[in-house]
């Protein structure tokens, strides 16, 4: 019960940061404080649902690698993107919208 | 044997080949035309010479499609009906094609011509052999189609063009009253398997017969230019002069008479239709005869001459005397396809087809002449050609079933021999009228019109043959016989004697005759009026229509249009690029979502 | 009650590391006197001994100066985030038979994983000074101890498959002589990196006093640099006893109280080592830093890595 | 109350409280400790649940990689002059509506149904023989994303060079 609403609250915490952000890496960390929330749940969920621990933590695993390949991809569009047009305001990448 | 897939695919492939291959090699592919309706001949010929001991055997059938309430099969079958039409049907066009050779030789797009020629073959003996409805439905719109592109082969010229577009759209009146009648039988029966809806025949009620056999006698009457629909086929002689005897004398015309030969068990289960079928095809044969007398053109004698005929054969029908009206089919396909290609020997040798400019062609081209005094008398019905035994047949049976037919049709016959042999007097006797020098055909072209001519001749003989095997009374009723002949004797003589003098004879006539002959000349104004009226509710159709599709449908198109345009101005806003305002969205579609979903399965 | 144990432990790991970051000034100073002829730590007090206590009060009684533009509470407090994690490091370092402070489960990951939380530190002290050569070097600072990161976690990966274990005194168990050799690029690239690691000369660029006068922690002053000193130090404590433990045998070479001595003479070489580097090598320049982690030490450890896994293969 | 809720309940907390942080707060440095807490708070709580190696890993990855990458980023877009370097917000109702229901349905859902767990130890060897049998493909896919992902960065950062 703890887990699960604390969680809930990290997570939508994180949509928050996602929505209301309007800086691009400040909105990356919005995201990865949703992956984080999903992913303690995830194991929390699965322990409580007496899951094996060792399959439970290989998943956690796999989703722990691949969000963080996700950031650093972030991160490099973030620098190139400010490199071309000094900005990393989501407003600011109007133009990207086309 | 020759296998009936072989006639049906093999003009297709021939048809493929000779397009295939061009202008080029036409000289040698074209001969490749020949095979379908060799091949067609050689097939019926086989199984009549089996005839009773092989009949309506399905040679190939499978099921097209299967629904609910029933499987539409196609298939193949040669009973004796279709075994003869395929005989006629490859004699004829194989006597066309040998024709084509030399009336076609100057011209530039042959391979279309003789593609099509085998095309033609195909759909008409696919028509021939359809076991089923369906199948027959398709090729009959396949020879539809053909004629339409055959009529309209120069279709460089204005009037072809008209022709053949007035020709599809006037046969698809009849068409439509076919397949009403094939959407009848098929929720009545459950099938359309010729052989199990004529079987189901006496289950039906007597209303359900009248009308599906109204209704396949109003495609029959399209596809055989009966009135009023017949008014595409004098405008048909637009196309070649062979195509117009294949298809306009010999074949397609006959169809009709075909199909109600096939769905004959309707019509005999039906006084109504029998009856409604006598009378359009006595009016047809009285009316159109009278309309063939002052024509001028030869091709356009013979077109009138032709409905006026297959008015003959309808009005055997309608008196119930099937089998007299389908030997006058057999004969009549000989000796009129004899005559086209005669007339078009005579167009080919004297460059026109005005009766008025021509004069003395017996002697520049007597063996057209010949073969054409053997056709018109066969016509006549002078003894002892083919004409006379078949009409005869023709003429006992409407007689002896209702005498004021009888009496109409006895007119019709002297009308028929009159307007042929003014027709032989003004084009063959006396002194050329026309511009250059008229000659003789080369032999390709006179060879089939002696073999036409034979069988004009002779055919009659086989009256006996016939009747023995589609079921007919044989033999001849004599007081009709000499009545005819006297009577078309007589009126042949007339018609010989007074247009001794060429040309004049017509006013002359005219101004004996008055109203009634410019009325005739002019085909009592049927054309325009059925052209009118089919104009103005096709105009009013096209009216209504305009509107639905302006006001409703364009009004549907356009305000959903505008609903768009303004939904997407609205939402426009929405797309700013904001790519947090998107998954805002999103975010707020997936809470509503999830807690609908929540609330709903609770 | 792990974690108690834990808190514990690092308490006396933050002694530890404190004292011997003293002793290393100290040592470090006679070193480079001996090697550049420096006198006070020579003749302060028999052996020049005196010479830290002299300096212990002279950092702690300096002033403490927070720049009035600095982020002032981080300013403060991020040194404290450069030295934690080193001296937490320390707790999973096996210095008997089957003994560590902290024995985890994951120790070798453990011990990789917390100096990067450093990095966090020296960035945030880079940050908070608000001052531009600092922030240019705590950015240094982190692109080399990102980068380092690498080369050293795979060189150590090569001992772990060996071993089969993540535990440091499993690993301390299975440990044979012959790994030396066979782990001998490994262990080069593991020194290599660690130093780089711990910004010491050769590869002290975030700190180029030339250059960046000093770079992230140029504002500091007083104890809170020494608390910079004290993490430097201390990495370069650890990760001579990490080395000496997991590369070269550690106690494993004689039973009890002897190998414990052997290990720590072992560590103490080390960290001569890494002196004498420093005051002999000329510093690198940044593209040559960062062309080196990538182009030579990555894959000379990946090569290691690749040697060992087949060895562990044929076992 | 056990020791083991009741140290699920402090992670947790300093899981909440990172993350309000890093949603508040408008100050580079804070963000990023904020972050870092909330990340400290994950592996903590991984450690709780029994997974030691998943909390060591949470720590390499996250706090010793994405988040010095995280503030990496920051700092070289945010280097401007005197003026102290804010992280744009603009806070929205509409956003908030949007989260709190997001909390709220994940709350009512998962609350309920998911008690909190007892804690399973799990040896680092057990997940690695998971990863390397029955999910060696996972792991290989894993893998190979990372290395597209690394290709992936290489070419954009290249290209934002080239123009």
């Amino acid at each position: 019960m703890i887990v699960a609403i604390g969680c809930a609250a990290a997570f939508s915490l994180g949509v928050y940061a996602v929505l209301t952000r309007r800086d691009v890496i400040a909105i990356l960390a919005g995201a990865e404080l949703m992956l984080g929330a999903a992913n303690v749940q995830l194991v929390a969920f699965a322990l409580s649902r007496g899951g094996d621990g060792a399959v439970v933590s290989s998943f956690a695993l796999i989703v722990l690698v691949i969000a963080a390949a996700e950031a650093a991809v972030g991160m490099a569009l973030v620098v190139t993107a400010y490199r071309r047009t000094r900005r990393t305001l989501v407003d600011e990448f109007g133009e990207v919208s086309g | 044997m020759m296998p009936l897939w072989f006639v049906l695919v093999a003009p297709i492939a021939v048809a493929l080949v000779i397009a295939a291959a061009g202008r080029g090699p036409v000289r040698y592919t074209r001969w490749l035309a020949l095979v379908g309706p060799v091949a067609a001949a050689w097939a019926g010929a086989e199984r009549l010479a089996d005839a009773g001991r092989e009949t309506g055997v399905a040679a190939e059938a499978v099921s097209w499609f299967v629904t609910q309430t029933g499987s539409i099969d196609v298939g193949a079958s040669a009973d004796p009906i279709a075994s003869i039409m395929l005989v006629v049907v490859g004699v004829v066009a194989s006597m066309v094609v040998v024709f084509s050779f030399g009336y076609m030789a100057e011209d530039a797009s042959q391979p279309r011509y003789f593609a099509l020629l085998s095309a033609f073959t195909a759909a008409m003996t696919g028509l021939v052999l359809s076991t089923s409805l369906v199948g027959l439905f398709i090729a009959w719109e396949l020879v539809g189609a053909c004629s339409y592109l055959l009529i309209g082969f120069w279709f460089t010229k204005p009037s072809a063009a008209r022709a053949a577009v007035k020709a599809f759209l006037v046969t698809r009146v009849g068409d439509v009253g076919l397949l009403f009648a094939l959407a009848l039988l098929w929720r009545e029966t459950g099938t359309l398997v010729t052989a199990d809806v004529l079987a189901a025949v006496p289950t039906l009620a007597p209303a359900t017969i009248t009308t599906a056999a109204l209704l396949l006698f109003v495609g029959a009457a399209g596809k055989s230019a009966q009135f009023p629909l017949h008014v595409w086929l004098p405008d048909a002689m637009e196309g070649p002069t062979p195509v117009s005897a294949l298809i306009h004398a010999a074949t397609m015309v006959a169809a009709g008479v075909f199909l109600l030969a096939r769905t004959w068990p309707l019509f005999e289960a039906s006084e109504t239709a029998r009856l409604v079928v006598l009378i359009i095809g006595t009016v047809t044969a009285l009316g159109a005869a009278t309309i063939a007398v002052p024509q001028t053109d030869i091709k356009r004698v013979l077109a009138y001459s032709t409905i006026s005929q297959l008015g003959f054969m309808f009005a055997a029908l309608g008196a119930g005397a099937w089998v007299a009206a389908f030997f006058h089919l057999v004969t009549h396909a000989a000796f009129k396809s004899l005559l086209f290609l005669a007339s078009g020997s005579v167009i080919h040798g004297s460059g026109t087809q005005d009766l008025r400019e021509m004069g003395g062609l017996g002697r520049a081209m007597p063996v057209t002449a010949a073969t054409w005094a053997v056709g018109v008398a066969a016509l006549a019905g002078l003894p002892p050609l083919a004409g006379f035994f078949s009409k005869d047949a023709v003429l006992d049976a409407v007689w002896v079933h209702a005498p004021v037919a009888g009496a109409a049709l006895f007119i019709a016959s002297a009308l028929t021999a009159f307007y042929s042999f003014r027709a032989t007097r003004l084009a063959f006797s006396g002194t050329f009228r026309g511009a250059g020098h008229p000659h003789e055909s080369p032999l390709v072209m006179k060879v089939p019109l002696v073999v036409l001519a034979v069988l004009a001749a002779t055919l009659g003989a086989g009256s006996w043959w016939f009747a023995e095997l589609l079921g007919g009374h044989a033999g001849l009723a004599i007081p009709i016989a000499v009545a005819s002949t006297i009577i078309a004797g007589l009126s042949a003589v007339a018609g010989w004697a007074l247009y001794k003098t060429g040309p004049a004879a017509d006013d002359r006539l005219a101004g004996a005759l008055g109203g009634l002959w410019r009325a005739a000349a002019g085909a009592y104004g049927i054309d325009a009026l059925v052209m009118r009226g089919a104009a103005a509710s096709e105009r009013g159709a096209a009216t209504a229509s305009e509107r639905f599709d302006t006001r409703l449908v364009d009004g549907l198109v356009r305000g959903i249009a505008w609903l768009a345009r303004r939904v997407g101005r609205e939402f426009n806003e929405l797309q700013s690029g904001e790519s947090q305002l998107y998954a805002a969205l999103v975010g707020a579609g997936a809470v509503l979502l999830a807690s609908l979903a929540l609330w709903l399965g609770r | 009650m792990t974690f108690l144990w834990g808190l514990l432990w690092g308490l006396a790991a933050v002694m530890f590391i404190a004292g011997g970051a003293v002793i290393g000034v100290w040592w470090e100073r006679k070193v480079a006197a001996r090697i550049q002829m420096r006198l006070g730590p020579q003749q302060l007090g028999p052996a020049g001994v005196l010479q830290m206590i002299a300096d212990v009060p002279k950092l702690l009684f300096k002033e403490d100066i927070v720049p009035d533009n600095a982020d002032k509470p981080i300013f403060r407090y991020a040194p404290m985030a450069v030295f934690a994690p080193i001296a937490m490091s320390v707790a999973v370092i096996p210095f008997w038979a089957g003994w560590a402070p902290l024995d985890s489960t994951v120790g070798m990951v453990f011990y990789l994983a917390f100096p990067s939380i450093g990095v966090l530190g020296i960035l945030l002290s880079a940050w908070s000074s608000h001052n531009t050569l600092a922030t240019i070097g705590g950015m240094r600072a982190a692109a080399q101890m990102v980068s380092y990161e690498v080369p050293r976690s795979l060189a150590v990966l090569s001992v772990i498959v060996l071993a089969g274990s993540l535990q440091p005194t499993e690993v301390m168990d299975a440990w044979q002589w012959w790994w030396i050799p066979l782990t001998f690029v490994g262990f080069v690239v593991y020194f290599i990196a660690s130093i780089a690691e711990m910004n010491r000369g050769p590869f002290d660029l975030p700190e180029a006093e030339s250059e960046l006068v000093a770079g992230y922690f140029s504002d500091y002053s007083g104890f809170r640099w020494a608390i910079f000193m004290m993490g430097e130090y201390g990495a370069l404590i650890s990760a001579s006893l990490f080395g000496a433990a997991v590369f070269l045998g550690g106690y494993r070479w004689l039973p009890g109280v002897a190998g414990l001595a052997v290990f720590l003479v072992l560590a103490m070489v080390l960290i001569t080592a890494v002196m004498w580097i420093k005051w002999t090598f000329p510093r690198l320049r940044q593209d040559q830093l960062m062309t080196f982690c990538w182009t030579v030490l990555t894959p000379l450890a990946i090569v290691q890595l690749v040697v060992a896994g087949v060895v562990a293969l044929w076992l | 109350m056990s020791a083991n809720d009741l140290a699920l309940a402090v992670t947790v907390t300093v899981m909440v409280a990172g993350a309000a942080g890093t949603v508040l707060t408008s100050d580079v440095p804070r963000l990023v400790i904020s972050l870092g807490t909330f990340l400290l708070g994950v592996a903590a709580a991984f450690l709780v649940m029994g997974s030691p190696l998943l909390a060591v890993s949470q720590v390499f990855v996250y706090v010793g990689g994405v988040l010095v990458l995280v503030l990496f980023a920051l700092m070289m877009v945010r280097r401007s002059g005197d003026e102290k370097p804010k992280v744009a917000t603009r806070h929205d109702l509409g956003a908030a509506v949007i989260a709190l229901g997001v909390f709220v349905l994940l709350a009512a859902v998962l609350g309920p149904v998911a008690a909190d767990p007892t804690p399973v130890v799990t040896a680092p060897n057990e997940v690695g023989a998971i990863l390397l049998g029955p999910s060696l493909v996972a792991f290989e896919l894993v893998g190979v994303l990372l290395l597209a992902a690394l290709l992936a960065v290489l070419v954009i950062v290249k290209g934002g060079e080239d123009s």
